[in-house]
Order: C-alpha cells, then structure tokens, then sequence
C-alpha cells in the first residue's frame, strides 16, 4: 500500500497541466459535440415545433422522415454527389500532383493557379458557377454565339444533371488542397524507391498505381477526412448556385436539416434529420477514426 | 551491337556524349504542359469572369457574352459595391463590413490556432489518459454539420451570457475550428524528434516551458497552415456571421449575401461581382503571400498520420 | 575486358560542379568500391552509371556499348539501395518479380529466377511476407534478390549496409563477397565505411569533391595513400601526422623528433626545408619490442584505449600526439614510460602545402 | 437625408407619447427589393422623426433566412427590439414563450380594435387574449398579373381570366415568351398553387381544406380540377428560369413572359419600373374567375427589452407603425392596403382600387400561412417544387400526397 501511494500519489495530477490545457479541448468535445449530440437525439424523439420542448412522441419523427420523398432523395444526391465528388477530387487532385511533381518549370505558379479558389468561400464559388453556367449568359450561351447553335450545357436547371454542375463548382473549389496535400505526400516518398522502379523498368504510371499510392495512404487518409466531411456538410454551395432545385434534385440533407429547424420551424423533424446524418457518420467514422487516431499508440 | 545502339536513338550516327538529348517540345512535355495549362484555364476562367465583368457596364452584360473584355472599362460597380450599394436601408455597401470582419478575425484567428496548438501539443506530447477518445470526438465532431449545432449553440451562449458578443463569435469559431487544426497540431508535433522532447524534460522544462521554449519556435510552417485554414474559414463564415452577430457588427460576408441577393429590379451582376472580389480579397492576398509556407507546412502536419 | 568505362564525366546541378571530368575504368568481373566522405559525389557517381542522374557531359559504356542516353532497364544492371527501396505493399515475391513481369518474361522464367535468387539468398521462407515483417538484414537480401534476379552483369550498391546494425553488417559483408565469388559479376559498391572498401574491393575509388583520388587495390591505397586526404581517411584509428619538414639526410625534422629517411622510398626528390606531414599508421609502431628500429624513442603513455584483441596507446611524441596499436595482452598502464620505434619504410610524407605523396 | 429631416421635423405630424431622449431601435426583416426597401424608408423616416433612431437589420434572401436569425437571436437572448413576422402562426411559440411584449394596453388604449380594418387582422396577433404584434398590411395573394407588351408581340388579345390566359399560351410561346413566370423558389410555387384553389374551386373547398383539414375534400373531384390547373401552369411555366420572384416579375415587366401570379407586392415593382395599371400591364384579382381575395399580411412583433429606454421607444414605433400617415406612405410604396379602414386611398392606382372594393364587399378569404403551420407550409412547398419540376408526376399523384399532408395537417 504504501509503495503504491509514493509510487503514484496523484494520477489524476500527473500531467496536470497537460489536462489544463486541454480543457478547452474538453469542453468542446464534451459539451458542444457529446452534449449537443445527445440534446439533439433527445429533442428528436420530441414535437418540438418552433422552440425545444420535452413532448415526446416516441419514433414519430423518423416515421415521418423516412416517408418524406425529399429527405430520400436528399440521400440519394448526398451518396451521388459524395462517391463522384471522393473519386474525381482524389484522382483530379492526385494526377495533379503527380504532374506537378515531374520537376517542371514554373511549379509555383501552376500550384497558386489550382490552389487559390481554395481561399474563396462556397457562397462566392457558388455565385460564380451559377452565373458561369447560367444558359443565357455563360458557357451555353457562349458556344451558341460561336456558332454551335444546338449546343445544350445547361446543368443547373436539368433536373438528371444538377449534381454535376454542383460537382464542377465543388471540384473547382476543393481539388486545390487536395493537391496539395498529395504533392506533400508525393515529396515524402524515399527517392530511392522510384530509382528502383526506374532501374527495374516498371513503367512511371505503373508505378505511381503499384508503388507510390499505396505507400501515401497517411495522406489519403488526412485528405479523406477532409474531403468526407466536406461532402457531409456540404450546404452553402447547393444553397448558392441552386437552392436544391430543379425540383429536389440538390437537395441533400444538410439543407433539409436546416429548413425543418428553421423555416419549417419543425425543430423535432430537423433533430431527427440530424440524428439519422449523425448515426451514419458515427457509424461509419468512429470505429475508423478510432484505430487511426485513437488506438494506435506511435510512442507507446 | 552498335548498329542496335545507332539506329535506337534519333541522333543516329552520332556517339551519345553529354547530356541524354531533350527536346523542348518532346511528346512528354506537350503532354506536361499542354495538361496544366487546361486545367490552369479552367481554375482561371471564373476568376477571369469575375474580373470582367465587375468592369463592365449593365447594357453590356446584358448583350454580351460573359467571356468578352469589356468595351469600357468602368469602375462604377466596384465604387457602388464597396460604398454605396443598399440592403434595406443601408446603403454604406461592403464598407461596413469589412471592419467588422477584421475586428472578428483577428481574435478568432489568434485564440482558435492558440487553443488548437495547445491541444495539439498536449495530445502528441504529454498522452494523458483519456485524450484519445476526447481527440477522436473531435475528429467525428468535423463531420458535424455546422446547422445542426446551431441550436445547442445558441442555447450554450445564452447560458454563458455571451449571446450576440464577440466573444461568444471568436467562441464559435474556436470550437469549429478546433477539430481541423488539432489535427494538424498534433500530427507536425508528433514528428518532432521525441528525443528533443525528452532532453527539455530532463532539463527540468515543463508543460509550459517545452512549448513556449521548444515547439513554438520550430513550429512556424504548421502555424502558417492553421492560419491560412483559419484566416479563410473564419473570413469567409455567413452562418456563423449572421446567426450569433447583429447587423452593426455583421461581417463582410452577410453584407455580400445582402447585397448579391438583394435584387432591385434587375441583377446587378456587376455589383456582384465587385462585391464578390472585393469580399475574397482578404484571403486571397493571405493566402499568395504565405502560399509557399503553406504547401510546406501542409506537408509537415498532414503527410506524417 | 573492361566491363564498366566512365570517360570524361562531369555533372553540374546549377552552378555547383559535382562531377568534374571523372574516369574509371571498371575490369570484368571486378568489385570496385567508390569510397569517400559524404558529399564527394560517389552516389552521384553510381547514379549517373545507372543512368538516374543525366550526365552533363561525358560517357558512360557498359559492356563496350555507350549507355549515355540509355535508359537503366536498359543498361544491363542491377542496384540496390541504402533504404532497400523495397516495395512495402507488395510481398517479397512480388518485389522479385514486379521488374520481370514488365520486362514479359515467361512466367517459368520468372519463377526460375525466382528460386535461383531465393536459394542464393537463403530467403525462401521470406518469399510470401511483406517486407514489413521483416528485419533489416532480411530486407536488404530481398533487395540485392531484387538486382539478382534481373540477370545482369552489373551490380550497382547504393551504400547497402548503412542502415545495418554492425554485427548485421559485419554478416552481410561476407555474404555480398561470397556473393561475388559465386557470380563473379562486376560489383561498384558505394560506400563511406572504410572496413566494407578494405574487406570487399578488388580496387578502391577514394573519392573527394568530385574527383577520384586514388583508384587501386586496397593494399597499395593503405600502404602507399597517394596523398594525405586518402591517407587521413583510410584506416581507424587513423594514421599519426607529424607536422615538420625535411632536414638533410635527409631527415624529417620536428620540435625535437628527428626521423632518419635513409629506408623510405621517395616517389619524388625532397628538397630540404620543405614542409611535409609525416605519417605513419598506429599499427606501424612498435611499443617494447625489444627490437632495434630505425627510429626509437622513450615516451610516457597518456590513454589507453583497449578495443578488445587490440589495446590503442595514446602519447606524445614531442608536442604531436601518436597513437599506438598494440595487441591488448601487452598494454601498458597509463603514466608508464614505454619505447616506441619504427620503419620509417612503413611511414608516408606528404607535402605540406599540396598533399602529395613524396 | 438632411432635407427630409427638417421637413418632418417642421412638420411635428405624430400624436404619440413624448420623448425624450433618443433611443436607437433596432428593427429586423427581409424586405430588400426595391418596392420593399422604398417603403421600409417610409417606416425609418417616420420614426426618426420622433427623436428616436431606426437602426436597420434588413437580411437579405426573403424569410427563410431571415427568420432563422431572428429567432437564434430572440431565443438566444439577445433580441432587436422589433422584428417582422408574416401575421399567423410564425411566432406563436415565442409568444407563448413569454419572449415578446403584450401590447393589449396600447391596443386598447389607441383603439386599434376600431380602425384595424378587416378586424380579423388583430386576430393574427392575438393568442390569449392579448394582442402581440403590430398588423401593418394586407396582402393578398390571389393576382394574376399581364404583360401588355407580351401579348401584343404574340398577337392575341390581352385575357380576362385564367382560362382565357391558358388558352393563349402557345401563341406566347410561338413569339418566343415563356407563357408564366414563377420563380424558382418554393414558396412561390405553393403560393400560386394556393391561388388557383379559391380561383377555379371556390371558397368553400379553399376553408374546407385549410380551415377544417378535411382530407375528403382534399382528395376530391373539385380538387382534382384544381390540380388540373396547376398542371397547366406547369406546362406555362416550364421555362421559367429565375429564382427570385422579382425576377419572375421583371420578365412581365419586361414583356419576356406573358404573366404571374403573385401577390399583390408586384404592384410595387411595377411601379419602380414607372409602368401604369391598364396601359402597360393588367391585374386580374382571383385569376379573374373568382374575385376573392386573401387577407394575409406583415406583422412587426416586439421582443421583450431589458432596456427601459427601449421598451418606451417600442411603443412610439408600434404607434407610428400604425398612424394613418405613415400607412398611407408605406403602403403606397408597398403595393398593399393598409390596415386602417379610415385612411384616404387616393393616390391609390387601380389594381390597388379593385383590390380596396374586393375587400369592402367582404369577398375575402384567410391567408394560409395563418392557416397552417410553417411545419405544413414546408410540407406544401416540397410538394409544389416536385411537381412543377417533374413533369413526369401526375396530378392525380400529386392530389394523392397533398391529401396526406392535409391530413397529418394540425
């Protein structure tokens, strides 16, 4: 006993200051995301209208979401718009990166270009590729004019093509970074290993897809989180260029959170809306994140 | 065997000295090239429309194609969007804002990658029990769509009193950009050699001391990265901008909403524009000044998992 | 037959020169080891030889066939690397036969090769594992199996052991020269380890800024080092200077030592008063022996450092401190008073002022 | 701004409680067009004139952004001291949240219960008993609007009614005009929905479905007449590609498109582009089928201050909302009537003369965002934005959820 009080005789004041000046970070895990998580599965389960209030109405909430054919479709568009938005900014941002780092001229130059819509918002990305792609003004208009008269391009007021025209404004936005991010993982890879392949012959693309991608995975990894939480929370862009339309065929279920909480002023559907995002992203993220951030101990 | 080696190369008949020859317009640099400055057309062209067309005239964007140079180059729309465009009553344009979002950024920036390096510091360095799974809530906690927070949010400043202050802002912007810069906090310090780490312990450094004396120092790429992600995140918010403010202190960015949806007859593409550019302006320049920076710090707190 | 001809290479990047106008020629079936400190351009080297770096002037033949422009596939070589370079996702198999598989050779052939380099190696329980699950020293056989497998005349080492562990070293060392014997391939070997130079080569490239500063057997570059450079780098401990000049005799002359040169064979005519480093090896010194040396003296014993089989000895011979190499079973006490004596054939001199051997 | 301060000051117009001090109020909406901000003018330049000062939060983006903010903020206890709501049921919790001010006393005091004209129009503000909100217009919803221009290019005779602007259709499409205009935002298409219902099914099945909830009714024949209709106008508007409904309206204007049907605000678009009631555009209350109209509107409501200084000025500026000058002021610009029964309309043109006699005669109808939750609203709008964007949804599909939602309704 008396070995093992002088051995640790405060664990909870060992590294005290560490855990102070962790507290923020406490906090705001605990309070904001735990707590505001739980508030707001709780307030699901309830008919809070305009003001959270403790009525419950068991799975009322839900039955009604998933019967509601805009939330389904939101669904459908956020899968749609989020598997094409992780492959093209991943392949867009890799090959990128790929092409940047073949030792060519003026690098620094064509990394500004392709990084800087980075620094813009979506509001302004939105703006700009609603006018950009705007029938009577933008590119449409402009083939037409240069004599292409049946030339049709007009993703942001057909309903089976909308998603595509989010998707251009996205990638414009988004692949800057992820190019970066990949051309800092192409820089980490040991040198030594493209001379072996060189010397071994294997072709350079052969390389990059059998050697090289598979060694980056940390930084698809850092890129993936990045990309992936974009997608999840992908609003003001939607909201910028189309406002979900034509139709539902924007919509996705960030907005459609929003728009029972605030101007449906349906608090209790908006809560059940979140919860179901929550659900999946915990579904899908937490066993993940945990071994990747949580469980593996690189000092241990 | 030398017919072989002859007859492989272009340059045949002569011995390969020097060099291996290198056409400027090899296949491979057409290629090269020819793909970047596609691509580099296509990141260009809204910027070049914005340009254009906040030069020219309403009669000339109506009748002509968003792509052509302006006949007339006129600094009307810009004038008008920085000083006299109108939302509701106020008609000071982006003027107001701009202050505003100055006076927001600033606090947010310096207390968020404050608080996110300390954090990160904290997680890669001292590994408290528990500071995994608090870490791992944050990670998941990014994938939270900012709308849904709203609500709890609004109901935790009320309670701390700060509804409707800066403080309560630079709060909000603290906590959401906490998950991000953790991230790449604790990833560039846990690259640093343990050893350095080590050596200032036994040197009887603490907590505090290691990080004032050892980590800062060394860790300007990473703070350049959080300060570009921050700068551009927290200058660029609306949500949290038009939620948790009132119009006095409205940011830049509420005034652009105001004035780009504010449509008094017809739109005033214009006027958008300008106000568009003029709102982008900020990051854009922060981010060309410390671009260099920021690649390299991304490569140190992003590439090391 | 020469297997491996540089002429006139040299390689710029921007305005530093790292090559200067270097030559080598490298004998069939020879192993030939690039030896300098680091930044002397003997990776370079080995690198421009591979056909990785371009040369910015010069050839490069390989089997009497000029390979400046040639691509390294092409080149009838094998490498290995310091970092192994293996490729982690891919099992050892796969790292074997990755090169072979784009080159289309039959899958027989392949599989047969395969096995020849595996057996060679002693590396056929490793063959499914990925290289993560493997130690150092496995990694690196899996990746001179790599070069092995490509059937080439030419193996191309990249600092190979660095990353090892002495013992690991001290094992692989061996294994890459029965390695030699047994394939009797032509072997450059980069490396800034003077044991791995001394115990492998055939000849030796000592290299410095750039430029090749003696290129001959490892004897002669031990025993009659061109200049003071590779005299000063070759050996450890390394070899004693006394910083002097020549006196008629002729002599070599410092603060009180007087050495008589009568045994020592000059490669050029000294000219008295010239000032010279004299060198001579800590093993070249005799400690009590007993025997009667050209040059003895009476000295007092600072440090003794035993390494095991052998003991260094530390004193001072006038103000120049001169390490002795005697075997531990004789080492003395620190503070003893002990003779020194030796050949003065064995001693090396060099000018002051250029380096050069005299 | 100096000028017009000095003339108002001259003329010391407002009978309201003396003040002071001058306190700055801070007042919240989302009328940011051009008709919109003209009349809010009216409101600042009145109040201003009581010593006090009108601080704008104007949010651009129509409601549903604005509402958001303003309720984070009442909710989050930092509230302006005065907010728009639409009259009804928007801000009935915060009501009853006990976050705004009674104004009973007031109310009774000036005797809005004698001029608010129709008097239902307090009823929006009532909850309890007490009275909540300051009614400060009527707007209807049921107008059809024509582009003379338009169908004089299309060379067919200016229609009368919703049939025969239906019937006129593909001769405005054959001049190249899109035959009606709606935005694309969802509320402008549940609206115009909403309009056909009393126009083509008359009054009794439009209270039938929203007042009573009956989803019978909502399922039935004469609905189905309705949806019918609706798509027609599907048809008209498909392709209508704008999003704001002065846009929509700015294409009448314009003559680009034949006609929409908006409420009664487009009046004041119209009448910033300077165009003139009969010559240059038509508007047909009730589609011109069935001169109904709807007795909606804008309500101001008033968070509960902290501030003493405020909580008075509050009251000057629900009086001066309420005085007849400044109805009259704001009103005009706004292209609404105002709520007093007592003001002279003579400035008044003549859409807004038809829309007064339609409202004397009593032909009038409830607004159904005071019929129904937001919560249905959303609902509603939902719907509409697939169906006007699907052509391939039947109206007898689309009948079949509009039932259910009605049905669920509460």
């Amino acid at each position: 006993m008396a070995t093992e009080t002088s051995k640790r005789p405060n664990t909870l004041f060992r590294n005290l200051n560490a855990k102070i000046a962790s507290l923020p970070m406490i906090f705001t895990a605990l309070v904001v995301f735990v707590g505001g998580t739980v508030w707001t599965v709780v307030y699901s389960f309830t008919n809070s209208r305009l003001l959270p209030r403790l009525q419950f109405v068991g799975l009322d909430q839900y039955e009604r979401l998933w019967s509601t054919p805009r939330w389904l479709a939101s669904i459908e568009n956020l899968m749609i718009y989020g598997v094409l938005s992780l492959i093209f900014s991943l392949t867009i941002g890799f090959v990128l990166a790929a092409l940047l780092d073949q030792k060519i001229r003026f690098e620094s130059v064509f990394r500004t270009i392709i990084l800087y819509p980075f620094a813009l918002s979506f509001i302004v990305t939105g703006l700009v590729w609603q006018w950009l792609l705007n029938p009577d003004f933008g590119v449409q208009h402009f083939v037409r004019g240069l004599g292409w008269e049946t030339f049709t391009f007009n993703p942001l007021y057909d309903q089976s093509i909308v998603i595509y025209g989010i998707l251009i404004a996205a990638l414009w936005q988004g692949t800057g970074l992820v190019m970066c991010l990949m051309l800092a993982g192409l820089r980490g890879i040991d040198e030594d290993i493209w001379k072996a392949a060189r010397v071994d012959g294997i072709p350079m693309w052969k390389t990059y897809i059998f050697i090289v991608i598979p060694m980056m995975r940390p930084v698809f990894v850092t890129t993936l989180v990045i990309i992936a939480s974009g997608i999840v929370r992908v609003y003001d862009l939607v909201v910028a260029q189309t406002s979900g339309g034509p139709g539902h065929a924007s919509e996705v279920p960030a907005k459609y959170v929003y728009d029972y909480m605030f101007s449906a002023q349906n608090l209790g559907q908006g809560f059940a809306a979140s919860t179901m995002m929550l659900l999946t992203v915990l579904i899908v993220v937490v066993p993940w994140a945990y071994l990747e951030f949580g469980g593996r101990n690189k000092r241990g | 065997m030398a017919d072989a080696v002859l007859t492989s190369h272009p340059a045949a008949g002569v011995e390969p000295f020097g060099p291996r020859p290198r056409r400027v317009f090899s296949r491979r640099n057409i290629f090269l090239y020819g793909t970047l400055i596609m691509v580099s057309l296509y990141y260009l062209l809204p910027l070049y429309v914005m340009i254009v067309t906040s030069l020219k005239g309403m009669p000339e964007i109506r009748f002509g194609n968003v792509f052509a140079p302006p006949l007339e180059i006129t600094f009307e729309p810009w004038v008008k969007a920085w000083s006299t465009a109108c939302t509701g009553l106020n008609c000071e344009g982006l003027s107001r804002g701009f202050w505003n979002s100055v006076r927001i950024t600033i606090p947010s920036v310096i207390v968020s990658i404050a608080i996110a390096s300390i954090n990160g510091y904290a997680l890669a360095n001292w590994r408290f029990k528990g500071a995994n799974i608090f870490f791992t809530i944050l990670i998941v906690g990014a994938f939270i769509p900012y709308q849904v927070m709203i609500y709890p949010i609004v109901i935790i400043l009320r309670e701390m009193g700060i509804y409707g202050t800066l403080t309560g802002l630079v709060l909000v912007h603290t906590i959401f950009g906490m998950p991000i810069n953790t991230l790449l906090f604790r990833n560039y310090f846990a690259s640093v050699p343990e050893e350095l780490f080590k050596a200032a312990r036994v040197d009887g450094a603490g907590f505090w001391g290691i990080y004032f004396r050892i980590m800062l120092p060394m860790s300007l790429p990473i703070f350049v990265v959080a300060m570009i992600i921050q700068v551009t995140g927290i200058w660029n918010d609306f949500l949290f901008g038009v939620v948790y403010t009132k119009p006095e202190t409205y940011p830049m960015t509420v005034q652009l909403n105001n004035i780009v949806n504010s449509v008094q007859g017809v739109k005033e593409y214009n006027v958008n524009m300008a106000a568009t550019l003029l709102t982008g302006l900020v990051p854009l320049i922060v981010y060309f000044i410390s671009g260099k920076l920021f690649v390299r710090g991304i490569a140190a707190g992003a590439v090391k998992g | 037959m020469t297997s491996v001809l540089v002429k006139d290479l040299s390689l710029s990047f921007g305005a530093v020169e790292v090559l200067k106008k270097l030559n080598l020629d490298v004998q069939q079936g020879e192993f030939v080891v690039l030896l300098g400190p680091s930044g002397c351009g003997k990776s370079t080297l080995l690198n421009c030889i591979a056909g990785l770096l371009d040369v910015s002037t010069g050839q490069i033949f390989i089997n009497g066939k000029n390979v400046t422009w040639e691509e390294p596939k092409d080149r009838g070589i094998g490498m290995v690397f310091q970092s192994y370079a293996l490729y982690p996702q891919m099992t050892v198999e796969g790292n074997l036969s990755f090169g072979l598989k784009n080159a289309r050779l039959p899958r027989e052939e392949i599989a047969k090769r395969i096995a020849r380099a595996a057996e060679i190696l002693q590396i056929e329980p490793l063959l499914k594992r990925k290289p993560a699950a493997l130690s150092g020293g496995q990694r690196q056989r899996v990746a001179i199996g790599r070069a092995l497998v490509r059937d080439v005349d030419v193996f191309l080492f990249d600092e190979p052991l660095s990353n090892l562990d002495a013992k690991l070293r001290a094992e692989l060392r061996v294994e890459i020269k029965r390695l030699h014997q047994q394939l009797a391939n032509t072997m450059i070997y980069v490396t800034h380890d003077q044991i791995e130079a001394m115990t492998l080569a055939d000849r030796i490239a000592v290299m410095r800024g750039g430029l090749i500063q003696q290129f001959d057997s490892p004897q002669a570059i031990y025993n009659k080092p061109v200049n003071r450079f590779v005299a000063g780098f070759i050996g450890s401990p390394g070899m004693n200077f006394l910083e002097g000049s020549i006196a008629a005799g002729p002599a070599f002359s410092a603060d009180g030592v007087d050495v008589p040169l009568a045994r020592y064979d000059f490669t050029a005519t000294p000219v008295a008063g010239q000032k010279v480093s004299f060198g001579i090896r800590p093993e070249h010194v005799a400690l009590n022996s007993g025997a009667d040396w050209p040059f003895s003296a009476r000295v007092k014993v600072d440090v003794v450092e035993p390494m095991g089989s052998d003991t260094l000895v530390w004193t001072k011979l006038g103000s120049h401190n001169l390490a002795v190499r005697v075997p531990t079973e004789r080492m003395p006490a620190s503070g003893d008073t002990v003779d020194i004596g030796f050949d003065p054939m064995r001693a090396s001199i060099f000018d002051s002022g250029e380096g050069g051997r005299l | 701004m100096n000028t017009f301060k000095a003339a108002i000051a001259a003329s010391t117009l407002l009978a309201c409680a003396s003040v002071s001090q001058a306190t700055d109020l801070e007042v919240t909406h989302w009328w940011t067009s051009g008709g919109e901000a003209a009349a809010v003018a009216e409101f600042a330049k009145a109040f201003d004139a009581t010593g006090n000062k009108w601080v704008d939060g104007a949010i651009a983006g129509g409601g549903n952004t604005a509402r958001p903010v303003f309720i984070s903020r009442i909710t989050g206890g930092d509230p302006m001291a005065a907010t728009q709501f639409n009259h009804g049921r928007q801000a009935e919790e915060l009501v009853q949240a006990g976050l705004m001010r009674d104004f009973t006393e007031l109310a009774e005091k000036e005797g809005w219960k004698n001029f608010v004209r129709p008097v239902s129009l307090l009823d929006g503000c009532t909850v309890d008993g007490k009275i909540y909100c300051v009614p400060i217009n009527i707007h209807s919803w049921q107008w059809l609007w024509l582009s003379h221009k338009a169908f004089a290019d299309a060379g067919v005779p200016v229609p009368t009614n919703w049939d025969e602007f239906v019937a006129a259709a593909p001769a405005l499409e054959k001049a190249g005009k899109v035959p009606l205009a709606i935005g694309g935002q969802p509320w402008q298409r549940t609206g115009a929905f909403n309009v056909l219902i009393p126009a083509i099914a008359g009054k009794e099945t439009f209270l039938k479905v929203y007042q009573d909830k009956d989803e019978a009714v909502a399922a039935g024949p004469e609905m189905a007449k309705v949806f019918k209709a609706a798509d027609d106008a599907r048809r008209m508007a498909a392709n209508s590609n704008v999003q704001d409904w002065n846009q929509a309206t700015n294409l009448v204007i314009t003559g680009q498109a034949g006609g929409q049907i908006m409420g009664d605000w487009a009046q004041g678009e119209f009448q910033v582009a300077g165009q003139v009631a009969g010559t240059d555009y038509s508007c047909l209350p009730g589609l011109g089928v069935n001169e109904l109209i709807s007795v909606g509107g804008d309500a101001f409501y008033f968070p509960i201050q902290k501030d003493e200084a405020k909580t008075k000025a509050q009251e000057v500026l629900a009086s001066v909302m309420l005085s007849p000058e400044t109805q009259v002021a704001f009103n005009l610009k706004k292209g609404s009537v105002p709520v007093r029964g007592d003001v002279d309309l003579a400035a008044a043109n003549d859409c807004m003369k038809k829309g007064l006699d339609i409202l004397a005669k009593g032909n009038t109808i409830p607004d159904p965002p005071r019929l129904n939750t937001e919560d249905t609203n959303n609902q509603l709008n939902d719907l509409f934005v697939e169906f006007f964007a699907t052509p391939s949804m039947t109206p007898e599909d689309a009948q079949k959820r509009y039932a259910d939602i009605i049905a669920k309704a509460d």
